[in-house]
């Protein structure tokens, strides 16, 4: 029974993860770049659910539809004004510049909502599922989780794979130039992409704070780099890579914590990522994409 | 004994038999072209004979010496030098230092010397300054030896690719079609180009190419392919005008 | 949205006016240094309100003794914390408030020592702070004192019998206090059954630490923490239907007062804290009120104890007769003198002495929380 | 032609002696202030981790820039260092009672700890490529810090006692704990300076100047611009790139323990992922392959905070926009057209130089 | 008025100033040819006008609209379509995704019908419909370049040196089809080493040389002219 408790405990972190991880990789696969700030758009769509529930006293479907407007919006300013600049700049200038986007949203959320850690309400209320005579729990939050999760995940490989835009996408991130040349618009495209990686930011923002309803300037950090850290597992812009690299990832914290050790589970998490990339060096999922010589 | 030798030599991938019994005998001094329609197989065979695909079935031996199996570095340490059908330079370094990087194995100091500046670093270095330079001149590169190798065109980057390769002083220099990109007249510099090179750095030549007037202008041995097999082998002039050549691969 | 923004255009108003109320040369300098951005910015941030409010409240009463407070951001790091400790030197600081959080004032303190700038630091709780510095004092409890007292307590009062203990193993406060804590706990014949660990990079899920606790049948679960984990963990341990005890420390105090916090959460839980916002004492009320507001929030512990310490030093200046014309090292000497020999009575405590290592001694309050609120236990 | 190559053999002088010539001119005009005391303490007490982070980022800069793999993980090696360091400053305190020799032999054996740890985490690593290199070397980063963090080490007259997870060894009469687990260590004797920090740069200015300009550092770098065709020339690429790797990690190795002397106390927490990335900042604002960009942005951008601090509230604002100012700058067409115009005249006068000599 | 125009365009690449007052026109449904040797400035010239490269002065118009400032994706939408240098193939979609995204600006209901004009010219692109292109051989890559440049129905057709790789028979055939495309109705702007049979396709041609224009007329002089004969047709 243990076990399993603890697998569910695996997976509703695991989803969290996973839903984090796939906004990251929708962005990384499309634009090619590791968005730092990923985590602090999370941060910033956990705020503003709480701010319009709590404040202004909205019903939360309203305050998930704010978070998610402002998130997406948020997406393609910071795009625009941050990232668009530097597209003939390598990659790294990028990566930098979306660390500086990550330090700018923490500190501007500190002088804005202050240091003081907040609680959020969840938006999923509800009885938590019980079964075998309440000895195992499912909390609403991981049911809705997980749920959001396998829509996203449906939704965006449709999207990406069937949609005009979605093919445009895929040709932006071979090669900027040649997609120019098919007459596909290379900014617009890479706009979409922010938006719908921040609108999903939004969403796995009020997933997280409801799933676990501490809310701070650095809440989204942390769990960014584990999504990362995430979507790497299970292939990097692969998106049910990112689904099942979340899943698995939370899985393997929980069961490092609970049959190792809680003081290393730590090192073991990312020990098992190393040797999953050893043997499969393009993750879980990722597609194995050998140069022609 | 010939210098090369490829037996029965094949590869798939996923579902397609890339290469089949291809074998091939070249001799010391030879050059030799490999030539046959576009997905022959041609640059397939060049990658498992420098090693960056291991054959699934039969041998190569160069000089006698078994290469299934090696790296590509070694394979290259024993004398096979290439170019590459997409040109890969470094596009970072100078003309002058993708040279000297093909210098590698030829003119060595250690590491020690390499982090100290002390010893024979000096005098090694103004020898492969020395030696590229010459390379360079060789192919009319002199000029630009100071450019990014990136900022070149098209035509000088495949011939930076060759003196890079020649700077790896091999015994067996492969090249997978040197005039592509090349006007007629280019062409038949480079032609002369090759010639030049293998007299004097003592090389035997594989080339693939579809350009017929340099096959047929200094090659002296070829052989074709046709979806992953052998089609013909023979003198220029035979293979060429081989009815079956001429339908799969020269038309008209 | 400026619904939110309230609490932050507020603080950074009175900041200013802190600094500016007095001309300098008239004035003590106190400085301090703590994380007033980041992950710890709660902490940093309390603490600067705290000592700000005793001093407007001290320079407003016009008396001698005036002083002028700057406070730096350490960003919770150690190398931070020496910049900023410099910054405070040039800008001449006379008496330092050391650092908030324990590693970076440990950083500060060996400058407090060699620079002999008197440091009394209102919540840097380990021993290496004050470790072997004859001029590096604490206004909080040392973490293994909080350790031993809470292992006794529980001893004492038979709260429980079997122990799980939940600590934070990349985090000095949490470690030291687990430590002595489950030494003492030994002796009192206490069994801790269960005892696991979080850090930074999985402070969110308390899953197996709590199942484990259940599975093994604790009964009390002593949570050596700050209130912002320790939130989570009475979150998750409700969902998951577990009720044990919950035993906190002095970090755990604010947890009321998160904004949004369901109080019932938190009902029963024990903690040894000296400080407590729902007193209704008059020091403690008005405290509390002008805290609320300028900041728009309840005070914590962090804050009374800043406050303290600002007072203490306007006790210890006004029994030495220190100008603030005098050097720094001046002051050092007299204020050894005076901590190690006055007793002084603050929001976190009445009677408080200091021993030669700069250990305050003070009595914890045992409190539960009952209906959203502090009793004394 | 030989204009040509003696226009980039000038080139590389020039930046060599760019680089030096930094250090150096900054040491004078450091020291001239301090002995004139026109500095502040705030200053002088940024000198030395200004020193660690420039070792740091030209480190760095020889994985990320001369090798071209991204590493997020380079504070781990810098981790190992600063351990390594002070239980050899703390062991060899009675042996070699001169701090600066001290120092010294520590931050060799820094290096030798640092370079063995470069080794273990580079065989598997560099396996990989790109992005999934990256987050291993990040996962290395976090595992180095998780097990320093669980590590009980102590000194007695029995010699060093050492254990993971529990403290289970108990130290004879006068013995002291090192490393404390959590706590890290405590009460270091502060035996960093700036000299020694100004030397630690030059020695790995000297080493990464040379390695860069020699055979090995073109090996490294065609790996880095083709790894097949680098292949192709004999090149071993997974040795050159271990190499690059453990060199990189030596130096940062001896950065940690500069930078942990310097501190009286030193936890595994501080040599974290933010550390890492800080240093990326640097590398990346400096220039990937430029040495010299990656002194300046190291030294500006650990001075920079300290200098906002007058803005208080906004400081850590303001410090991320000028980040991304600086990003976007650095990348602009602006600057790009600013650098052609002093090429254009460079190029100019060289071959004004160049003309007046044949001509004469 | 020319279909295609091109005035005094100068392109820098950093200090390298690759074309020089670059002028020339292409009118509608002619084939010309743009002969030259290596570094001549050929392909630069092809990214100037499809908006990958920026122009320093001069003008590019298209169909009489002025195209110099426009983004490339914005003129491709106006008709025009560009066989790349080095095929920028995209190489992790497989063939027919390929051949998809070069009809990207067209209606969905007439792609099917382009596709099967696509394979039916290149056969083995059909057989290889489902492989990554990445992984084609050079020869076959350039087949997809071509076909799919060809499945957006272009009005005016780049090509930069399409016969590059290709076997002799296919190089034959590319020269068919790109004769039948401009029977169809579609101008040509070609970029050839092969610049015999560009000039005996071609009605015009023009001259490039270390980034000026040096020599026009029609192709049939050209492919006379004594110059150009032991300059670039080996002759
Ligand atoms: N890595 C690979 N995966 C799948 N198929 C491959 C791979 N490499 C080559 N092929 C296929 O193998 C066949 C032979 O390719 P190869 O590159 O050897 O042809 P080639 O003879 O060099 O042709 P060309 O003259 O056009 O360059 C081609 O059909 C190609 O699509
Ligand atoms: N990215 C670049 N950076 C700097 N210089 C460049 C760049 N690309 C091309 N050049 C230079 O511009 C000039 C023209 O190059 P371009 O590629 O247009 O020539 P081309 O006529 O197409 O040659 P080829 O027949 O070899 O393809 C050459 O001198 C080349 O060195
Ligand atoms: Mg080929
Ligand atoms: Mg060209």
């Amino acid at each position: 029974m243990s076990f399993l408790n603890h697998l569910i405990s695996g997976i509703s972190l695991g989803s969290i993860y996973a839903i984090i991880a796939l906004g990251y990789t929708m962005v990384y696969g499309i634009a090619k770049m590791l968005n730092f700030a990923h985590g602090d758009v999370i941060m910033v769509g956990g705020y503003m659910c709480f701010c319009a529930t709590t404040y202004l006293g909205w019903p939360a479907w309203m305050g998930v539809v704010l978070a998610v407007i402002v998130c997406t919006a948020l997406g393609v300013v910071i795009e625009r004004l941050a990232y668009k600049p530097l597209r003939m700049a390598p990659s790294l200038a990028v990566l930098i510049t979306a660390i500086g986007v990550s330090y700018f949203l923490q500190n501007a959320a500190l002088l804005i909502w202050s240091s003081n850690p907040k609680t959020f309400t969840s938006v999923v209320t509800g009885e938590a599922l019980s079964l075998f005579g309440g000895q195992m729990q499912i909390s609403k939050v991981t049911l809705v989780a997980i749920a959001a999760c396998v829509v996203i995940m449906v939704a965006l490989m449709l999207f990406t794979g069937k949609s005009k835009v979605g093919t445009a996408m895929r040709a932006v991130s071979e090669d900027k130039g040649a997609a120019q040349l098919m007459g596909i618009n290379v900014n617009t495209t890479i706009s979409i992409t922010f938006a719908i990686g921040s609108g999903l930011a939004a969403i796995a923002g009020v997933l997280l704070c409801s799933a676990y309803p501490t809310l701070m300037p650095t809440t989204g950090s942390l769990p960014g780099i584990k999504a990362f850290t995430a979507a790497v597992f299970g292939g990097i812009g692969s998106i049910p890579g990112a689904f099942i690299g979340g899943i698995l990832l939370g899985i393997i914290e929980i069961f490092a914590k609970a049959y190792i050790s809680t003081q290393l589970s730590d090192a073991i998490v990312f020990a098992v990522l190393i040797v999953v990339l050893l043997v499969k060096p393009d993750g879980l999922l990722g597609k194995h994409v050998s140069e022609k010589v | 004994m010939a210098m090369l030798e490829v037996t029965s030599l094949g590869i798939s991938f996923g579902g397609l038999r890339a290469v089949d019994e291809l074998s091939m005998k070249i001799e010391k001094g030879g050059l030799v072209g490999l030539i046959g329609p576009n997905g022959a197989g041609k640059t397939t065979a060049f990658n498992m004979l420098t090693g960056v695909y291991r054959p699934t079935d039969g041998g190569i031996r160069l000089d006698g010496q078994n290469l299934i199996g090696k790296k590509p570095h070694e394979i290259c340490k024993l004398g096979v030098a290439r170019t590459f059908q997409n040109i890969r330079l470094f596009s970072q370094l100078s003309v002058l230092d993708n040279v000297k990087t093909g210098l590698h194995n030829q003119i060595t100091y250690s590491f020690a010397e390499s982090m100290f500046h002390l010893g024979s670093y000096r005098k090694k270095e103004k020898q492969m300054d020395e030696k590229a330079m010459e390379l360079l001149r060789v192919f009319d590169l002199d000029g630009v030896a100071d450019y990014k190798a990136a900022n070149l065109p098209y035509g000088k980057q495949r011939k930076l690719e060759i003196a890079r390769a020649l700077a790896t002083n091999p015994k067996l220099l492969l090249l997978d079609e040197p005039a592509a990109g090349m006007n007629p007249n280019e062409t038949e510099e480079l032609m002369e180009t090759i010639e030049i090179v293998r007299k004097r750095f003592g090389v035997t030549v594989l080339l693939i190419e579809h350009d017929m007037k340099l096959v047929s202008g200094i090659c002296e041995y070829l052989y074709v392919l046709n979806f992953g097999r052998l089609l013909a082998e023979g003198t220029p002039k035979e293979v060429l005008s081989n009815p079956e050549v001429v339908k799969a691969y020269l038309g008209e | 949205l400026t619904g939110c923004g309230g609490s932050a255009s507020s603080s950074s108003d009175s900041q200013n006016s802190g600094s500016d109320s007095t001309a300098s040369g008239t004035a003590f300098k106190i400085g301090g240094t703590g994380p007033l951005t980041g992950a710890a910015a709660i902490y940093g941030n309390a603490c600067k309100n705290g000592a700000q409010i005793a001093v407007d409240e001290i320079n407003a009463e016009g008396g001698d003794i005036q002083f002028e407070l700057n406070y730096q951001d350490d960003e919770h790091d150690a190398e931070k914390a020496v910049n900023a400790y410099n910054t405070l030197k040039d800008w001449g600081m006379q008496l330092s408030l050391g650092s908030v959080t324990s590693k970076p004032c440990e950083a500060t303190a060996a400058e407090n020592y060699s620079d002999r700038i008197f440091a009394l630091t209102p919540s840097a709780s380990t021993v290496a702070v004050t470790a072997d510095k004859d001029n590096v004092f604490q206004m909080c409890f040392v973490d293994p004192n909080q350790g031993t007292a809470s292992a006794q307590y529980i001893a004492e009062q038979k709260l429980g019998t079997k122990i799980a203990v939940i600590w934070k193993n990349d985090d000095v406060y949490s470690t030291g206090i687990h430590d002595k804590f489950v030494a003492e706990a030994k002796t009192k014949g206490l069994q801790v059954v269960s005892d696991n660990t979080f850090t930074d990079a999985s402070a969110n899920d308390f899953s197996v630490q709590l199942n484990d606790a259940k599975s093994k049948g604790a009964d009390l679960v002593f949570l050596p923490m700050y209130y912002q984990p320790a939130s989570l963990i009475l979150t998750q341990a409700n969902a998951m239907g577990y009720a044990p005890k919950f035993f906190g420390v002095d970090g755990m105090d604010g947890i009321l007062t998160m904004e949004g916090f369901d109080p019932k959460l938190a009902e029963g839980v024990m903690l040894l804290t000296p400080f407590n916002a729902d007193a209704t004492d008059e020091k403690t009320a008005s405290f509390v009120k002008k805290y609320k507001e300028q900041f728009g929030e309840t005070p914590n512990q962090f804050a009374a104890d800043a406050y303290d310490c600002v007072y203490a030093y306007k006790q210890a200046l006004e029994n030495a007769g220190a100008t603030p014309d005098m050097s720094a090292e001046d002051l050092c000497d007299k204020m050894i003198e005076q901590f190690t020999s006055m007793t002084f009575d603050g929001l976190t405590g009445e009677g408080m002495t200091w021993d030669e290592t700069g250990a305050v001694s003070k009595s914890p309050k045992g409190m539960v929380i009952k209906n959203g609120a502090y009793v004394g236990m | 032609m030989n204009k040509l190559k003696s226009y980039a053999a000038s080139k590389r002088g020039r930046d060599t002696l760019l680089c030096f010539g930094i250090v150096i001119i900054a040491y004078i005009i450091v020291q001239a202030a301090i002995a004139g005391g026109g500095i502040s303490s705030q200053i002088k007490g940024l000198l030395v981790p200004i020193c660690a982070y420039v070792v740091m980022a030209i480190s760095l800069n020889l994985t990320v820039g001369i090798l071209g793999e991204l590493s997020l993980g380079h504070a781990g090696f810098m981790s190992v260092g600063a351990f390594a360091g002070i239980v050899t400053t703390t062991c060899l305190a009675d042996a070699i009672p001169l701090a600066p020799l001290r120092l010294a032999v520590a931050m060799v054996v820094a290096g030798l700890f640092a370079a063995i740890a470069g080794v273990i985490v580079g065989v598997p690593v560099l396996r990989l490529k790109g992005d999934y290199l990256a987050i291993v070397t990040l996962a290395f980063g976090e595992i180095i810090k998780n097990l320093v963090n669980v590590m009980y080490l102590g000194l007695d007259d029995a010699g060093l006692h050492f254990s993971l997870v529990n403290q289970n060894f108990q130290l004879g009469d006068g013995g002291k704990m090192i490393i404390n687990g959590p706590i890290g260590v405590s009460g270091v004797t502060k035996i960093s300076t700036f000299t020694s920090g100004v030397v630690l740069i030059l020695v790995t200015l000297f080493f990464v100047l040379n390695f860069v300009n020699s055979r090995t550092g073109r090996a490294v770098m065609a790996v880095r611009d083709n790894k097949i065709a680098a292949d192709s020339i004999g090149i071993s690429t997974s040795h050159y790139k271990l190499l690059a790797f453990v060199v990189s990690a030596a130096f940062a190795g001896m950065a940690g323990t500069l930078y942990a002397m310097n501190f009286s106390t030193v936890t595994a927490a501080k040599f974290d992922f933010n550390t890492s990335i800080l240093v990326l900042v640097f590398v990346v604002l400096g220039g990937l392959g430029n040495i010299w960009g990656s002194i300046v942005a190291a030294a500006l951008l650990t001075l920079l905070p300290e200098l906002l601090r007058g803005l208080s509230n906004y400081r850590m604002l303001i410090y991320a926009i000028l980040l991304i100012v600086m990003m976007l700058f650095n990348n602009s067409s602006f600057k790009v057209r600013l650098l052609e115009k002093r090429a254009m005249r460079q190029m100019e006068k060289a071959e004004k130089a160049g003309g007046k000599k044949e001509g004469a | 008025m020319a279909m295609l125009e091109v005035k005094d365009i100068n392109v820098y690449y950093g200090l390298i100033h690759a074309l020089r007052d670059v002028s020339f026109e292409v009118n509608e449904g002619e084939v010309v040819a743009l002969i030259g040797a290596n570094g001549a400035g050929k392909t630069t010239t092809l990214h100037t006008v499809t908006g990958l490269l920026p122009s320093k002065g001069g003008t590019v118009t298209f169909e009489g609209k002025d195209i110099t400032h426009k983004p490339g994706h914005a003129i491709v939408k106006l008709g025009m379509s560009h066989v790349p240098e080095g095929r920028r193939v995209f190489a992790g979609l497989t063939v027919a995704e390929n051949l998809r995204m070069g009809a990207y600006t067209r209606p969905k209901n007439e792609i099917p019908e382009s596709l099967k004009m696509v394979y039916e010219r290149f056969p083995r692109l059909e057989e290889r419909k489902n492989q990554a292109a990445g992984t084609l051989s050079g020869g076959e890559q350039q087949m997809l370049a071509m076909g799919r440049a060809l499945m957006s129905k272009p009005r005016i057709l780049l090509l930069d040196e399409p016969s590059m790789g290709l076997s002799p028979l296919f190089v034959g055939e590319i020269f068919k089809i790109i004769e039948e495309v401009s029977k169809a109705g579609t101008t040509v702007l070609l970029v050839e080493q092969n610049a015999k049979k560009a000039l005996s396709i071609a009605d015009r041609g023009y001259v490039l040389e270390t980034g000026k224009i040096v020599k026009t007329g029609k192709a049939s002089d050209l492919l006379n002219d004594d110059s150009i004969k032991k300059a670039y047709l080996g002759e």
